[in-house]
């Protein structure tokens, strides 16, 4: 069997292939992501190459990377962002689009509970004015909930409407922590609206979406990218409360 | 927590590349994705085609079989049942079952071009009036869809009938039997064949040629024009929003444009090979 | 009244592409709104019910699902069938302000008495866009369907069987926003060339103007059978100008029989 | 209407020796021999992984989907659930084959859940809890171990996804021809002799499958499951050269 040929080259990660016996499984040796631990040893479960990686208590963590998109799934604890596709009194059912910066090649279903919508005053909630269906927020990841959806929360100044569309149609710009306005009709809606962190320029950019670039895009051109490019005339920041 | 334009606000994202008249795979708004024609890949079948544009793909293996004609059918004629399949394979949205009628619809009108498009004269397919005729069964699968699937499917029909090379058979009207003789095969004659453009249609008026899926998904309406040579098979525009008839004018020219260089893509490759178009 | 306004604004224009039509509105009472639509030997009678509770799959969050159920004069389904479905929903859906009634659903049945084939998708359309008149429901504009056959150098709208000796087997169904004409929705069946295929597409706009006239008619002459109604015109067939007397409902009958 | 059939082009050869007196097949292979392999990963560039197999004349096509968000009726909450899908295309064989879909065909509803199965033995499925992995497999050429070929396409497709796996699944056919085991059989001496498929997991040495049809003295199994492993790991061999070679080559495009 021909081993891999970066095998030769010292300083050079190995290219392993599932099945592929990498170490003792010892008191040095850790088995990490894209490995599994068998009988005293650590196999490779993915076709990639080896990264070890000194750790505090001394060990060493094996891991097996691919290069290319991991396959994620939501975990308790994660920001995701998703779209808001229902909404009733007691929930609103949505679409989690990405995990923290990974876009989601498929769409995981969410739902928000009206007492998890924020941290204060949990009673007096009305969903309604809070979000409506075609809302992209920000929300966490409580628990996997039950058998048909992530259980969500937007119980935190950053998380909650990132960007939403008025009744004429426009992208609506924050005013407070509880409205929204929408530039062509001037008229207020209310949202739990999230605080968003300066340096996120994707969010601000698509805010303010009158100030399109009218640049030459780069194919495949996705929405960090544009906020790298546009860092230097940033759009002026709607104030946050 | 950066999160991705492409994820959250296609729409926008799309017409930030519109403004640029640059589409997101680098596209010019009336290019084509690079178009490829492979023939005669599948030797199980009497002919065979595979054409991708892009990341849409189609497979196309045409069976012929005998059978009698049907009393209220014509007897001196033979028959093409095209069968176009989208698989869950295909499409991540697409689940197994009975065929969608997305893909029914699309085997109908696939019949449909062929027919008015007169490229093939059906009692080539006859063998003995009354008594034995051709059927070809042209059974497409779709292997990865990324938009634009019937212009995909139409041209691996195309190129797979010109692939065909049908049995010589004989009926022996003494002994009432039929007379086939596998080794010997002659192509069909065929007239100017049935070659399809697809245009999606952005902000009323911006016309996008072979739209990808994504595209597919975003566009306002989208426009199928069919040629046969210098005469139009199909034109149709189902859904969507209103168009001018200028614009109506145009999806007309640039899908003239698109089939010629789809026919000169099909003549290059009569003789049995791989011929790519680079765009 | 109305019949002045009328003449006012739309003045005299040759009704060639109508000629062979009748219609009612209000044939059916169980439904929100019906017609009954005959042009030539194609005879369709249309009913929407709605809007009305939406299935859970066909659910949208931000305007009213349009079904269209279509049942041909054999009573089997075909593959056809789904296409002349496909052709009238979006039509619908492009007309009809569904945003002002979210999650909910319009559906609009579609029944084939008589057909011959060629004017069927368009009398469909038609027949749709009448029931939706009849059911009052909101709409941004109306949309028209004319079937154009180009014989020659000249192009026949909306031709009867026996007129169109001569005929390519080409046709041409165009459906129009009779407002800003521009082209809703176009399928074309057989051959045809590009000279063809736009003199077609023109013709059909100036006919989708008289359709226009027709579903103005049809309406009037619906308000004038509902005494009650302040709107109504001459209530009585003979107060009503001789052309708009065929679209009553006897004479309807009459000649889809004929 | 009544369908004729014309004799498919190889009938004339099936009264012909399968094994030659010089020990040599029809297509002149020896018996341990397997057919030509080419395959080639991340074929379609819009499915999570893809991979095309060819084994002489045998042809499939493999993609899969996931892990997505599970559907109801699939869903277990502690591993993810696999979902496979045989389809043969109906101009694969030398004669026409019935119309996929529906669920009509039995044979590759069977042979679906049997990937599901042998799949259920590699892949890590307590990584993805509540989730669930699609592998379609379409056969597009028939020409014998069509199963078999299946199953190593299956496995190329799902390393291309990146789904973690235990080891790889490799499988082959086996039959015996007077006294003589060959293996991976074409579909001419599929016709005329028992065959066996297995596959194996390389590393391990287990067997998730064997699946045998016709009968043969049972003294013969002993052997000839030697001669299968021994063709499966060489398909092993054949596989794992692809994928070391395809990840050389992705690795050299960054």
């Amino acid at each position: 069997m021909s081993q891999g040929s970066s095998a030769g080259s010292p300083g050079e990660a190995i290219c392993v292939v599932p099945g592929d016996c990498l170490c003792a499984a010892d008191d040095k040796h850790v088995a990490g992501k894209g490995t599994i631990e068998r009988s005293g040893y650590i196999y490779s479960c993915l076709v990639g190459r080896v990264y070890t990686q000194q750790q505090e208590d001394k060990t060493e963590l094996v891991e097996v990377r691919t290069g290319q998109e991991q396959n994620i799934v939501p975990t308790a604890g994660s920001v995701v962002t998703a779209k808001v596709t229902y909404v009733n009194p007691r929930f609103l059912r949505c679409e989690i689009l990405c995990i923290g910066e990974t876009v989601l090649k498929h769409k995981f279903r969410g739902m928000l509970k009206k007492e998890d919508v924020r941290a204060t005053e949990r009673d007096k909630v009305k969903m309604y004015e809070c979000f409506r269906p075609g809302d992209v927020i920000l929300a966490k990841v409580v628990s996997l909930g039950d058998a048909l959806s992530y259980v969500l929360s937007t119980a935190e100044n950053e998380l909650g409407v990132a960007l939403a569309h008025s009744e004429a149609g426009a992208l609506m710009v924050p005013l407070s922590w509880a409205e929204m306005r929408c530039p062509l009709t001037q008229a207020r809606e209310l949202r739990k609206v999230a605080k968003i962190p300066p340096e996120d320029v994707a969010f601000r950019l698509a805010r303010s979406a009158d100030r399109r670039p009218r640049r030459r895009l780069s194919p495949g051109a996705t929405g960090p990218l544009l906020s790298i490019q546009h860092t230097a005339d940033q759009p002026e920041v709607q104030a946050v409360a | 927590m950066a999160a991705d334009m492409r994820a959250i606000q296609p729409e926008s994202l799309y017409k930030l590349h519109l403004e640029c008249e640059e589409r997101p795979d680098g596209r010019k708004l009336d290019a084509a994705r690079t178009t490829v024609v492979t023939r005669g890949g599948i030797t199980t079948a009497d002919g065979s085609a595979f054409c991708r544009s892009g990341h849409t793909s189609v497979l196309c293996g045409i069976k012929a079989e005998v059978c009698t004609p049907a009393t209220d059918a014509p007897p001196d004629r033979g028959w093409v049942v095209p069968n176009l399949e989208l698989p869950a394979l295909c499409h991540h949205r697409f689940r197994p079952g009975p065929p969608s009628e997305a893909a029914q619809t699309a085997s109908a009108q696939l019949l449909q071009l062929l027919d008015a498009s007169g490229a093939l004269d059906r009692t080539q397919l006859c063998i003995e009036a009354g008594q034995a005729v051709w059927v070809l069964y042209c059974d497409l699968i779709c292997l990865s869809h990324d938009g634009n699937v019937l212009d995909v499917a139409l041209l691996a029909l195309s190129a797979a009938l010109t692939d065909l090379r049908l049995p010589s058979a004989e009926w022996d009207a003494t002994e009432e039997r039929l007379r086939v003789k596998p080794a010997q095969r002659t192509p069909l004659k065929l007239g100017p064949l049935p070659l399809a453009a697809t245009l999606a249609v952005f902000d009323k008026e911006t016309l996008v040629l072979d739209p990808a899926g994504d595209e597919e998904m975003l566009c306002e309406a989208s426009v199928t024009v069919a040629w046969a040579g210098d005469s139009m098979v199909l034109l149709d525009k189902t859904g969507g929003c209103e168009l001018s008839l200028e614009a109506m004018d145009r999806c007309i020219a640039l899908s003239k444009k698109r089939s010629l260089e789809l026919k000169k893509l099909l003549d290059c490759c009569t003789q049995s090979g791989e011929v790519e178009k680079g765009e | 009244m109305i019949s002045a306004d009328m003449k006012s604004e739309e003045g005299d224009l040759d009704e060639d592409a109508i000629n062979n039509f009748t219609c009612e509105l209000g044939v059916l009472s169980q439904c929100d709104g019906s017609a009954t639509l005959c042009n030539g030997l194609t005879a369709v009678l249309a009913a929407t019910f709605g809007p009305v509770e939406v299935r859970q799959q066909r659910e949208l969050v931000d305007r009213s699902s349009i079904e269209v159920t279509f049942r041909g004069p054999h009573g089997v389904e075909g593959v056809e069938d789904r296409r002349v479905e496909q052709l009238v929903r979006s039509t619908l859906e492009q007309c009809v302000f569904a945003a002002l009634h979210p999650r909910t659903a319009v559906s609009v049945v579609l029944n084939v008495l008589e057909t011959d084939d060629l004017l069927l998708l368009s009398t469909c359309v038609n027949a749709a866009v009448l029931a939706l008149l009849d059911s009052s429901l909101s709409m941004k504009y109306l949309p028209a369907a004319v079937t154009c056959v180009p014989v020659g150098d000249r192009v026949l709208v909306n031709p009867l069987p026996s007129e169109r000796q001569g005929s390519s087997g080409g046709s041409v169904t165009a459906v129009y926003d009779t407002g800003s004409e521009r082209l809703v929705a176009c399928r074309t069946a057989g051959q045809l060339s590009a000279e063809q295929l736009t003199s077609c597409l023109r013709e059909a706009r100036r006919a989708a103007a008289m359709v226009r006239q027709l579903y103005r008619r049809a309406v009037a002459a619906k308000f004038s059978k509902e005494p009650r109604d302040p709107w109504a015109g001459p209530s009585r067939a003979e107060d009503m100008p001789p052309s708009w007397r065929r679209l009553g409902g006897q004479q309807a009958g009459e000649q889809s029989t004929s | 209407m009544c369908a004729y059939m014309w004799a498919p082009p190889f009938s004339a050869v099936s009264t012909m020796e399968l094994l030659s007196d010089q020990g040599l097949r029809v297509d002149g292979r020896r018996a341990h021999e397997l057919r030509n392999v080419e395959c080639r990963l991340g074929v379609f560039g819009r499915a999570d992984g893809s991979a095309y197999l060819e084994q002489g004349n045998t042809r499939v096509l493999a993609t899969v989907y996931g892990p997505h968000e599970a559907r109801a009726a699939q869903r277990r909450h502690d591993v993810a659930s696999i979902n496979c899908q045989y389809r043969q295309a109906v101009f694969s064989g030398w004669e026409r084959g019935r119309r996929a879909g529906g669920g009509g065909d039995r044979r590759a509803q069977e042979l679906g859940a049997l990937l599901q199965n042998t799949l259920e033995s590699v892949v890590l499925v307590e990584l993805y809890p509540r989730s669930q992995i699609d592998v379609y497999v379409q056969v597009l050429q028939a020409d014998g171990g069509t199963y078999a070929t299946c199953v190593n396409a299956a496995t190329l497709a799902l390393i291309d996804a990146g789904v973690a796996l235990r080891d790889y699944v490799c499988a082959c056919s086996a039959s015996v021809l007077r006294d003589q085991p060959l293996v991976d059989l074409n579909s001419l001496e599929t016709s005329g002799a028992p065959e066996l498929t297995a596959a194996l997991l390389p590393r391990s040495g287990r067997l998730p499958l064997l699946e045998m049809s016709q009968r043969f003295h049972v003294d013969k199994l002993g052997e000839l499951l030697d001669v299968a492993e021994t063709a499966c790991r060489d398909v092993h061999t054949i596989l794992n050269r692809a994928v070391r070679r395809h990840v050389s080559a992705r690795s050299s495009e960054k």
